[in-house]
C-alpha cells in the first residue's frame, strides 16, 4: 500500500541536505508553509538556494532562513517590501545572491521545468535591464526573450487537502504557486490542512495529481496572524 | 486650472472600461479605478496571484487571510469568480486574454515605453513583481500618474531615463491635466483640464504633442 | 449583464468563415463537440485549417467535414485509423495538406500559444523525421527541437457545465484538449450539456475559468454510440 | 526452447513493475501487462488523454465513453485516480514523472534507439500520437515485442533502418527469447528461455552481445 503521509513537519523535511535548491509556495499570507519552513530552519542546514516570489516578510519563514544565514542565493520576483529588512541586510552586505526574475516569467519557467522543456521564448522582459545579456529573437513581428527552466530538488507546499496518494486541493489565493512548484522539483513535500480518504477528493477536481508530490503532511490551521 | 486629484482621475479611467472587460488594476493609485465602476456594469477584475472577478474588500473582521489580491490586502470573490495557478494567471496576462490593465508609472515616453518598476539608484534593491508581465501582456495598457514630478518635470517623456519595464506598451495615459494616446508617431492630446491650452501643456511638458482640434475637457 | 449563451450551434459557428483555422477538441469519443462540428458542415465554407488529434473517423465529424472537401489543412498527431478512409483518400489524391506533430507537442504548442510564448524547447521527436530542418538544440547536455505556437481563429470544445460568463467544467477524460484549446483560440465556443446559474460552479472547481471562453451553447447529451 | 507466448512476456514485464510506480502501457501488446500485476500491488496507471489511476475494462454494458484509454477502449478509474488536461498529462511524461512506460516497437538498436511509429514505405500515411513523447519522457522506457519478425529477422538491431522514434530511450527489451538491457555500451543479455544459450542468440541476432554468466532463465 502506498502511504504518501508522514507524520510531522520534522520528518517531512529530514533529508534536505546542505546545498539544497528549495521551492517555497505562498504569495503573500496566502499558501506559505509555515511549518515546513520551520522544521527546515530547525534542522539547521545551510547554504540553500530558495525559490519563492518575495525574499521573506518580517521574522517568520524564508526571512527567518536568511536571518540565521541559511540562504546563498534567492530567486524571486519582489525581495523588497516594508518589512523585508533580513533580507535587504543581508543583500547590501553582500551575503546573499539575488536573482531577479518578472513574475510571469517565474512562474513559466517554473512550470517549463516541470514539463520537461528545455527553455521558452518569452515577452515578458524584453528591453529590459532583466534581458541583459540573454538570448533575443523576433517571432511573427513581436520580441522574445530565451528564459531556462527553474527546478529544484525539493518544494515545500501548502495545501488544503490531500489523501495517502498526494492528490491535492488547495484554498482560494493559497494556490498560487503550489501546483507548479509541485512538478517542478524532485522531491514535493505538501502541508496539508487534512489528510482524507482516498476517492474523498473527486476525481474531477484534483488540483495536483499525486504523481508530482511524494509527502503529504498534517498541520493543524494555526490562527492566522493578520498580515503586516 | 482644474488639476484632478487622484479620485477624479480614477473615475475618469473608470469611464474608459466597458462592461465585459477583463482588467488587472495595478497596486497604488489604479486601485482606485474600482470605486468608480458603476455596479450594474459587469466587468470582470483578474489579480495575477490567481483570481478573477474580484470583489470589494470584506468587511472588517470579515478578512480571509487565504483570498488576497496582488496587494496581499483581503478581498472578496464575486459569485461566478474562480481560482487557479500562477501559471494559468500569467498565461492569461501573457496571452493576450485580459483588455485592460492600468498600471501606476515613475516614466511613459511619447511611444509607449514604460518605466514603473526600478529608479535606478545604484543602492536601490530592485523589485519587479508582476509589472513587467502587466505592462506587455494586456491588449491595452493605460497608465494613470500626475503629470508632474513633484519638482515639477513632466513624467510624459521623449525618452524614459529610468529603467525601462516594457517597450511601446502603453497606449493611453491618464494624469490629473490631460489624457493622452500613444503610439508610434508620438503623443496626441485627447482631453485637457478646463483652463489647459495645448501651448501650456507643451510647455510644460517640453513635448511636441499632437493634438485633436475637437480635444474635449476633460 | 454578459451572457455568453448562444441559442443554437448554428447561430454559435455563423461567423466561422472561408479560410479559418479552427480547433477541434476531442480524443476518440470523448469530448468531440459533435453538434457544433455538424454546425460547420452546415455552414458550407471552406479552405478550413484544423487542429485535432485526429483526422476524423468514420462519417461524422471532423471526417465528414473531409469528405466535403471543406479541409485545406489538417494539423494533428494520429491521422491513420481504421476508419479514417475520407482522410486517407483526400491524402492520397492530394487534396489536403498535413502537418503530424507529435500529441505531447501538439498539446504543448497550443497551450504556448495560449500563453504567450514565443516558442519553445521541447525533447519530444529529437532526432526523427519529424524534426527534420527544424532548429534544434543542446541544453544542458540534453537535446530538444524549437516548436511554434499553435493559434487559431476559432475553437470548438465540448465541456460538461458552463455558465454566461463561460466559466467551464469537464467530464472525465473529455476534458483532454478542451482546456488548452480554450486558451489559444481568438473566439472559443463550448458546447455543455447545460448551462447552470452562475455560481453554481464551485470557484475551486472551475477548469476553464471564462476569460477564454466567448460563446456556450446548451446541447442536450445524446445517445452516445458505442466507439466505432 | 521455451519461447515464451504474449501472455508470458506480460507476465515477465509485470514483475519488474515495484509498487508505487507511475506507468503507461503502450497501445497494443504492452496493454496485456495490466492483467498481471498483482492486485495487492498499488501502481499507478497513466494514460495521455488525460487520467492517472486508470482500473480495468468495465463490465459489458457498463461502458462510459468518456472514460477511455488512449486506444479508446472504455476504462475505469480507481478510487484515487483523478482527470486532467492534455498538457498537464504530457507534461508527466516530458517532465520526466513517469517511471516507467512500456511500448511495442518495429526495431530497437542496441544504443536504445527506437523505431515504432512508421514503417518507411512510400506510400504509408504517417500517425505518431503519442509515441514519441512517451519514448523520450517516462524515466525507463521498456519495450516489449517478439525478438525475430515473422520472417526470421532480428528486430534488436545494430543501428534501426525504419525511421526513429527516439534515440536513445529504451532501458530494457524484454522478448519471447530473451530479455536486454540497452545503453551506451551496447546490448546485454540479462535473461534467455531455457533451452537457448548466448552463441545461439549471437547467431540468430547477428548482435555481438555481451553476456553475464549470471544471466537466469526468463
Amino acid at each position: 500500500m502506498i502511504d504518501k503521509a508522514i507524520d510531522g513537519a520534522a520528518a517531512a523535511v529530514a533529508d534536505i541536505h546542505d546545498g539544497a535548491s528549495v521551492m517555497i509556495g505562498g504569495f503573500g499570507t496566502a499558501g506559505m508553509p509555515d511549518e515546513l519552513i520551520d522544521a527546515l530552519i530547525a534542522r539547521g542546514v545551510g547554504d540553500l538556494t530558495i525559490i519563492n516570489n518575495n525574499a521573506g516578510n518580517g521574522e517568520h519563514g524564508v526571512a527567518a532562513l536568511i536571518r540565521e544565514g541559511r540562504v546563498h542565493k534567492i530567486v524571486c520576483s519582489f525581495p523588497r517590501q516594508s518589512d523585508s529588512h533580513h533580507f535587504d541586510a543581508a543583500y547590501r552586505a553582500g551575503k546573499i545572491e539575488l536573482e531577479l526574475v518578472p513574475q510571469g516569467n517565474l512562474a513559466a519557467r517554473i512550470q517549463a521545468a516541470g514539463s520537461g522543456l528545455g527553455a521558452i521564448f518569452t515577452p515578458t522582459g524584453y528591453g529590459t535591464l532583466l534581458a541583459e545579456g540573454k538570448e533575443v529573437r523576433e517571432i511573427d513581428g513581436k520580441y522574445y526573450v530565451l528564459e531556462y527552466p527553474i527546478q529544484a530538488d525539493f518544494a515545500l507546499i501548502k495545501a488544503h487537502k490531500g489523501d495517502r496518494w498526494g492528490n491535492l486541493v488547495f484554498r482560494k489565493t493559497a494556490r498560487n504557486f503550489g501546483p507548479i512548484m509541485a512538478m517542478a522539483a524532485k522531491t514535493t513535500i505538501a502541508q496539508v490542512s487534512a489528510i482524507v480518504p482516498l476517492g474523498e477528493i473527486d476525481p474531477e477536481v484534483v488540483v495536483t495529481p499525486g504523481i508530482f508530490v511524494q509527502r503529504v503532511v498534517a498541520i493543524a490551521p494555526a490562527q492566522i496572524a493578520v498580515a503586516a | 486650472m482644474n488639476r484632478l486629484n487622484r479620485d477624479q482621475m480614477a473615475a475618469r479611467v473608470a469611464r474608459d472600461i466597458p462592461e465585459g472587460a477583463y482588467v488587472n488594476l495595478g497596486i497604488g493609485l489604479p486601485t482606485k479605478v474600482a470605486n468608480y465602476l458603476p455596479a450594474e456594469r459587469e466587468i470582470f477584475m483578474q489579480s495575477e496571484n490567481g483570481l478573477l472577478g474580484m470583489g470589494p474588500a470584506p468587511a472588517p473582521g470579515e478578512e480571509d487571510w487565504e483570498l488576497i489580491n496582488a496587494g496581499k490586502q483581503a478581498v472578496t470573490l464575486l459569485t461566478g469568480g474562480c481560482f487557479f495557478h500562477h501559471a494559468d494567471s500569467f498565461a492569461m496576462m501573457r496571452g493576450g486574454h485580459l483588455d485592460i490593465c492600468v498600471l501606476g508609472a515613475f516614466q511613459v515616453s511619447v511611444h509607449g515605453d514604460l518605466a514603473n518598476w526600478h529608479t535606478g539608484e545604484p543602492d536601490a534593491i530592485p523589485a519587479v513583481g508582476g509589472a513587467m508581465d502587466l505592462a506587455i501582456g494586456a491588449k491595452q495598457t493605460f497608465v494613470m500618474m500626475e503629470l508632474l514630478t513633484k519638482q515639477g518635470e513632466s513624467k510624459l517623456v521623449e525618452n524614459c531615463t529610468y529603467p525601462l519595464t516594457g517597450l511601446g506598451c502603453v497606449s493611453r495615459v491618464y494624469t490629473d491635466l490631460a489624457v493622452f494616446d500613444l503610439g508610434p508617431s508620438g503623443a496626441r492630446v485627447v482631453e485637457m483640464v478646463e483652463g489647459l491650452d495645448i501651448e501650456e501643456l507643451r510647455r510644460i511638458t517640453g513635448l511636441d504633442l499632437a493634438f485633436t482640434k475637437a480635444a474635449e475637457p476633460v
